[in-house]
């Protein structure tokens, strides 16, 4: 029962991390019904960004090397690189790209997903890096010592991290005019235009937020398996989350991302061994799947009803 | 004035519905096969035949099939490429374990077992739309390629998991050099493409062009849904596992599981996009448009810059070349090349005279 | 007139209609007679179009029942009304939009059409002989609609009235026995509505189908009906011949709104 | 560089073209090198010492017997269609075609295996590839130089026996095999196993998912388990992800073995202080004290040539794996020359031979620069492989540091597996094997 609960809760944490990635998703595929593809390599592109500054202002500034002062600098550089990217997103994709098809759109998105990558690795080169956040990856003492359970402190974090990261989009959407305005668009385009909401903006602003959970995402998996070109298959593990959730949810990711996480772990512990293992790269698919057959909108998707 | 279809009268239904009802489009691709089949094996080099023209070929192949389900039926797929590894392992076993088992008839056999794969995997469809169906064939996707791995059985026991093969022997005649390989891909490809056309220019097509468009008034006209968008996915599937079929026997050779991953699924939804979704002349416009573009930029971008930039920012610039234009491309034309082409014939159906 | 109006055959009992909550239709009964055009009439957001879904299926009730030709069933299914006859045409046009004008009509005869997808692939002897003798009956109706000049023309292209007259010829190519047309006429200037109205009458008396139609033109609608039903807020309020409906208090008030 | 850069130039348009350009007295050698993508800091490690080593030979010697070196990138994105136009466009290159083919990616070496002997250009895949082709007689053209995945696993065994104290004591002791879940990662399975019924060890086989970013499932079964040893056999961001989970587990990166594709700075960099303690094999060694590298310094990074753009990298392992490809293929021409003719540019055919008869021991490996780098290899008809040794390095969490001495593998166990296997492909291929006894 010990092994259980440690795989089980192991699972949610992972769970969070990969709900951390779908949530980008999830933002813009809310506002502006893109699939963006490209998510995967703005979470690559954002924690490069962040460690390619970590390395280079300590010789710009002359300040300490791993300090605070550079550490924030390198944070505010990289978000201030994905809100160009989201502006220059916009100009140069999506508005031209305006009411075309949504096919047409993810598939720009892919193409966005090269030059991103291309972009990324052009400036910054193809090092991989480690990335420190001053948290151990270590077990808690006290579930180890009571519970003989293994939680990693550094998941933890992780955890209560994606947990302020919801709640607070959670505010902004609630109770901001920008937020207002996103929710507005989120549910229907035209109405949104008609009252005179700027679509643009609006596109600009839920990419750039889109950019900051990319980038707070790319930390926490950089600081977790380096910072590196693999960085962009953290996507991989979110789509599963997504279609479990619903594109249009944010809470969905998160109990999408829980329910993934854990039954792909206790899958794999449980179920692998017979099979042959590594069952994980296919595992979250099939079960969304089996999930979609009941419920074809995900867990928290909007119903929608075909009107003729 | 050389293409007009003025005075061209159709007298009857059947001329009517001919796949190309102008008399210049019918020479002119009767002169693109006669110069693909005979002046191209003559006179082209090892590097255009093996490098460039077989690859194009099977990846035309693969986008029709593709094109078939997502262009024609309209159901996303990111699958593609396991598909062809279906199709790919399939042959390979029917070729090992069938004494004289003929090679064109284990390669359909092939694209059948893939037909039977992608029906399974097509069945979600009934309930699933959209990009939610398009995650859910990253499951056959990744699955596919597990069970390749895991299952010894398929690669016969290989210690690394890889097929090699075996020699192409119709009627007596070894099919070992490019040419010949060449050929007997075209023919394939030529056969299965008129096939195609002919499916898609029939009721069947019109049944997936049906559902695609808009389901329920398919349905109230009597167009049974699972049974359209079940033989979407089998025809699918199956064009994409004769594609993986050949593939292995004309193309690469020796073939591992990991070789259809998911960056070639991706690869082949570019190529019908590129090409023209619900276009079988798109799906060869395509395919050729991104396997010779990577290949021009890797020529062309080291000549320009030559040794200004290092060689890893050589190849970054490729990638972001490649990107950008899959985007200018989206902008400048989302309907693909073909439209392009049909633009182009449509210009030149004025030509010389300006209106 | 060469129509003579027959037994009842479509007879819908008791039918309630929701979507999570909200009641589209409650408890409403009519019934359709062979060969007469009956028509549903009502506000915008009555039911209309619901029922009409419910008669072909697209819609299932939670309550009540359909009869249709003897066969008594809790609801449709959509392709079981089409294969019994029963054609539709939709509110907001559902034409194929990718399609040409010929592949939208010739979707029509797909429940007529025998060949597999393997002849289909061959295209040869049986399915070339089978695409030619529908192409010709699709040709009939193309010039009974009078659209022989955009035949070749992508449904998407065409303005609006004719896109109309064309979901009327996919209908028609079926040969149903029964047409379910959902404001055929909305949108149109007097002369489109003219020429649609005739099309409707000429179908209805050369054909003998039966029709049902949903108008808001009234003048139209008490024109050409044999019968008509009227639905306000899902519910049934009137149900007669023309002149016996114009009177009935209870339209009278849900037409000008006094009475909610 | 200029030179390099006409070649390119008339190698581009003539490749276009379809025909070749002949340039006098160079050899010429194509590149099939990946710079972006996952494997991109591989890519630019291996290629780029491997580019620095040859352009030293012709700043230092002049070339080899004065045929000057050329070559040509062909970007394959580590994929095999890539790979395979790849080694059709630069198979005409050069005066005497492509010289050999060493695409570091066990995709494209099976994609191209059946082409080189057709081509006669060599096929050297050094520490991947296919195994069985160690067996010259049925693979001529095929070279898994230094050392295969078998011949490493029974290293990896022999060390873990030395740390126990001897192979008796290997009896009863637990080892999970943590492996990428793909075609690379099951090629150890076969011997592990065997050597398993041998010495009495209790094997327990994990797979990782690709690409291996996540693996909480796998470490608390290995929690569970408290296996004695664990044997990495990873590939990108499976390896810092392995290490920092173990860190997490709490177990001990002393008792974890790597693959030389495990052992490399861009695997345990990126897992920061929880690699320290982690054991590798590598057929090469990390380190910038070897003559080779201070001449590369000297003659190509003082002169301002040099590949690599971040010079820190220079000795590092994948570096020096580079150099090593680069010291080995100049090794073979060199030795074709002396049969074929010195100072004339060769076809790939006498290049396959100066392969087959490769003679690289301590004292030759001493006049190249290179003693203690890679290990005494003697190539011959039969054996395509040449050495099977691998030295095992520790990361004391900034640098690799050697702490064995060349290993060598259990050939016995091995070469039997690789001539069954290697039989059993040219039985369904139908070739037949040569007989080395007339090969000279």
């Amino acid at each position: 029962m010990q092994f259980f609960f440690e795989v089980l809760i192991g699972g949610l944490l992972s769970g969070v991390l990969y709900a951390l990635v779908a949530l980008g998703f999830v933002l813009i595929y809310k506002a502006s019904g893109v699939f963006n593809f490209a998510q995967g390599a703005m979470v690559f592109f954002a924690a490069l960004t962040f460690v390619g500054f970590l390395e280079i202002l300590p010789g710009w500034t002359g300040w300490e090397e791993g300090g605070r002062a550079v550490f924030w600098l390198a944070f505010v550089l990289s978000l201030a690189a994905m809100v160009v990217l989201a502006i220059a997103t916009e100009k140069f994709v999506l508005r031209p790209l305006v009411n075309q098809p949504p096919i047409t759109l993810f598939m720009a998105t892919i193409g966005l997903t090269f030059l991103v990558e291309g972009i990324a690795q052009g400036i910054w080169g193809a090092n991989v890096r480690g990335l420190n956040l001053g948290i151990a990856d270590v077990p808690i003492e006290y579930m180890m010592d009571n519970f003989n359970i293994l939680i990693s402190s550094f998941d933890v974090f992780a955890a209560a991290v994606a947990a302020v990261l919801v709640a607070a989009l959670a505010l902004f959407f609630q109770y901001t005019r920008i937020g207002r305005a996103l929710r507005a668009v989120a549910d229907d385009h035209q109405a949104a235009l008609s009252i005179g909401i700027p679509l643009r903006h609006i596109w600009v602003i839920v990419w750039a937020v889109a950019g900051f959970v990319a980038l707070v995402a790319g930390m926490i998996w950089g600081a977790r398996n380096g910072v590196q070109f693999a960085l962009t298959f953290t996507a991989l593990k979110a789509l599963p989350v997504l279609i479990l959730g619903g594109f249009t949810s944010v809470p969905g990711a998160i109990v999408g991302g829980l329910i993934i996480g854990a039954s792909e772990k206790l899958a794999e512990v449980y179920v692998g061994p017979f099979v042959g293992g590594g069952i994980e790269s296919w595992f979250p698919y099939i079960l969304a799947l089996g999930f979609l057959l009941f419920r074809p909108e995900g867990l928290f998707g909007e119903k929608h009803i075909d009107r003729v | 004035m050389l293409y007009r279809e003025a005075g061209q009268f159709k007298a009857s239904y059947e001329a009517d519905q001919q796949i190309f009802p102008i008399l210049q489009d019918r020479i002119g691709v009767l002169l693109l096969i006669g110069f693909f089949a005979l002046a191209v094996p003559l006179f082209a080099d090892q590097y255009w035949l093996k490098a460039i023209l077989i690859p194009v070929l099977i990846f035309s192949l693969a986008a029709i099939g593709l094109n078939i389900l997502t262009g024609y039926a309209g159901q996303l797929s990111l699958g593609s490429a396991a598909f062809m590894a279906v199709g790919a392992f399939g042959a390979y076993n029917f070729m090992l374990r069938i004494d004289g088992m003929p090679f064109l008839v284990a390669i359909l056999l092939g694209g059948l077992c893939a037909a039977l794969v992608g029906v399974m995997f097509g069945l979600p469809s009934l309930r699933i739309k959209g990009f939610y169906l398009a995650v859910a064939t990253l499951a056959a996707q990744f699955f596919i390629v597990w069970a390749l791995v895991k299952i010894e059985w398929f690669s016969n026991y290989s210690s690394s998991g890889v097929i090699t093969a075996q020699e192409i022997e119709i009627l007596g005649f070894a099919f070992d050099g490019p040419q010949s390989k060449y050929l007997l891909t075209l023919f394939v490809v030529v056969v299965m493409a008129l096939l195609a056309k002919n499916m898609v220019r029939s009721t069947t097509g019109r049944s997936w062009m049906a559902v695609r468009d808009m389901d329920v008034a398919a349905e109230v006209i009597g167009i049974r849904l699972m049974r359209t968008k079940l033989t979407a996915f089998a025809v699918s599937s199956f064009y994409c596992g004769v594609a993986g079929a050949l593939y292995a026997y004309t193309y690469i050779g020796t073939v591992e599981p990991e070789g259809f991953n998911l960056d070639l699924s991706f690869k082949i939804l570019f190529m019908i996009i590129i090409g023209g979704v619900g276009s079988i002349m798109g799906s060869f416009l395509g395919a050729a448009f991104i396997v010779l573009l990577p290949i021009a930029l890797d020529v062309f971008v080291p000549m320009l810059l030559g040794d200004l930039v290092s060689s890893s920012f050589v190849s970054n610039l490729q990638l972001i070349v490649f990107g950008g234009l899959i985007v200018f491309f989206l902008i400048v034309e989302p309907h693909g090349l073909a439209r392009l082409w049909q633009i182009g014939k449509e210009k030149l159906r004025l030509w010389p005279f300006p209106h | 007139m060469a129509r003579e109006i027959g037994d009842v055959i479509l007879k819908m009992e008791g039918i309630s209609l929701s979507f999570g909550g909200v009641k589209a239709l409650t408890n409403i009964s009519f019934d359709v007679r062979e060969h007469e055009i009956r028509s549903i009439i009502g506000p915008n957001g009555a039911g209309k179009s619901s029922m009409l879904n419910v008669i072909n299926g697209v819609y299932h009730p939670q309550e009540g029942q359909v009869t249709f030709r003897g066969e008594v069933r809790r609801d449709m299914e959509p392709h079981k009304a089409a294969k019994q006859g029963i054609a539709r045409t939709f509110q907001n046009i559902a034409l194929f939009k990718g399609m040409s004008v010929i592949d939208n009509i010739m979707t029509g005869r797909n429940l007529k059409m025998k060949c597999n997808v393997f002849h289909h692939a061959l295209h040869w002897g049986k399915a070339r002989a089978e695409e030619i003798e529908h192409r010709k009956k699709v040709e009939e109706v193309i010039d009974f609609l009078e659209i022989q000049n955009i035949r070749k023309t992508p449904v998407g292209r065409l303005p609006y009235g004719l896109q109309k007259r064309v979901e009327l010829g996919r209908a028609l190519a079926a040969e149903p026995s029964m047409m379910l047309l959902d404001e055929p006429m909305a949108g149109m200037n007097v002369e489109e509505k003219q020429d649609m109205c005739r099309f409707i009458l000429d179908v209805n008396d050369q054909f003998g189908t039966t029709i049902v139609l949903i108008e808001h033109d009234m003048g139209v609608v008490m024109d050409i009906s044999d019968r008509v039903v009227v639905l306000d807020y899902g519910k049934k309020i009137g149900d007669g011949e023309p002149d016996e409906v114009k009177n009935n208090p209870d339209v009278i008030a849900a037409y000008l709104g006094t009475s909610h | 560089m200029n030179l390099k850069k006409t070649v390119i130039l008339g190698a581009a348009v003539a490749g276009l073209l379809g025909s070749s350009m002949a340039i006098a007295a160079e050899q010429f050698i194509g590149l099939p090198s990946y710079r972006v993508g996952p494997y991109a800091a591989g890519g630019s490690g291996i290629f780029g010492g491997w580019i620095d080593y040859m352009q030293m030979i012709n700043e230092r010697d002049g070339g080899i017997n004065g045929v000057k070196l050329a070559w040509e990138e062909c970007e394959t994105e580590y994929n095999n269609a890539r790979g395979v136009e790849c080694y059709e466009r630069l198979k005409e290159k050069g005066e005497t075609g492509n010289s050999v083919f060493q695409p570091l990616s066990t995709g494209i070496t099976y994609s191209v295996l059946d082409k080189v002997a057709k081509d006669k250009i060599p096929l050297v895949t050094m520490g991947y590839g296919r195994t069985d082709a160690a067996d010259g007689r049925v693979f001529p053209y095929v070279f898994p130089l230094i050392t295969t995945y078998w011949s490493q696993a029974t290293t990896m065994i022999k060390y873990i026996a030395g740390k126990e104290g001897g192979t008796d004591k290997l009896k009863g002791k637990k080892i999970a095999l943590l492996y990428h879940d793909s075609a690379y990662g099951k090629e150890s399975h076969a011997v592990l196993e065997k050597m398993a019924e041998r010495y009495g060890y209790e094997l327990t086989k994990l797979a990782v998912a690709h690409p291996g970013n996540e693996q909480q499932s796998q470490w608390l079964q290995i929690r569970q388990l408290r296996p004695d040893w664990v044997i990495l056999w990873g590939w990108g961001v499976m390896n810092p992800t392995a290490l920092k989970s173990a860190a997490k587990t709490g177990f001990s990166r002393e008792k974890m073995v790597g693959v030389w594709w495990s052992g490399a700075e861009e695997d345990t960099v990126p897992a920061g202080s929880a690699a320290k303690g982690f054991t590798a094999a590598g057929y090469n060694v990390a380190g910038e004290n070897y003559p080779v590298i201070k001449d590369i310094e000297k003659f190509v990074y003082a002169k301002g040539h040099g590949n690599m753009e971040d010079k820190g990298r220079i000795g590092s392992v994948y570096y020096n794996r580079g150099v090593v490809h680069g010291l080995i293929t100049v090794e073979a021409i060199r030795k074709a020359q002396e049969k074929f003719g010195k100072g004339k540019a060769l076809t790939g055919e006498q290049v396959r031979w100066g392969f087959e008869n490769l003679d690289m021991d301590d004292k030759r490996l001493g006049e190249l620069g290179a003693t203690g780098f890679l290990p005494p290899l003697k190539t011959s008809c039969l054996d395509h492989e040449g050495s099977g040794k691998v030295k095992y390095q520790q990361w004391d969490g900034n640098k690799w540091n050697v702490v064995t001495d060349w290993i060598d593998a259990d050939k016995e166990l091995v070469r039997g597996m690789i001539e069954e296997s290697a039989a059993a492909y040219a039985k369904e291929k139908g070739i037949t094997p040569r007989d080395c006894s007339k090969e000279m």
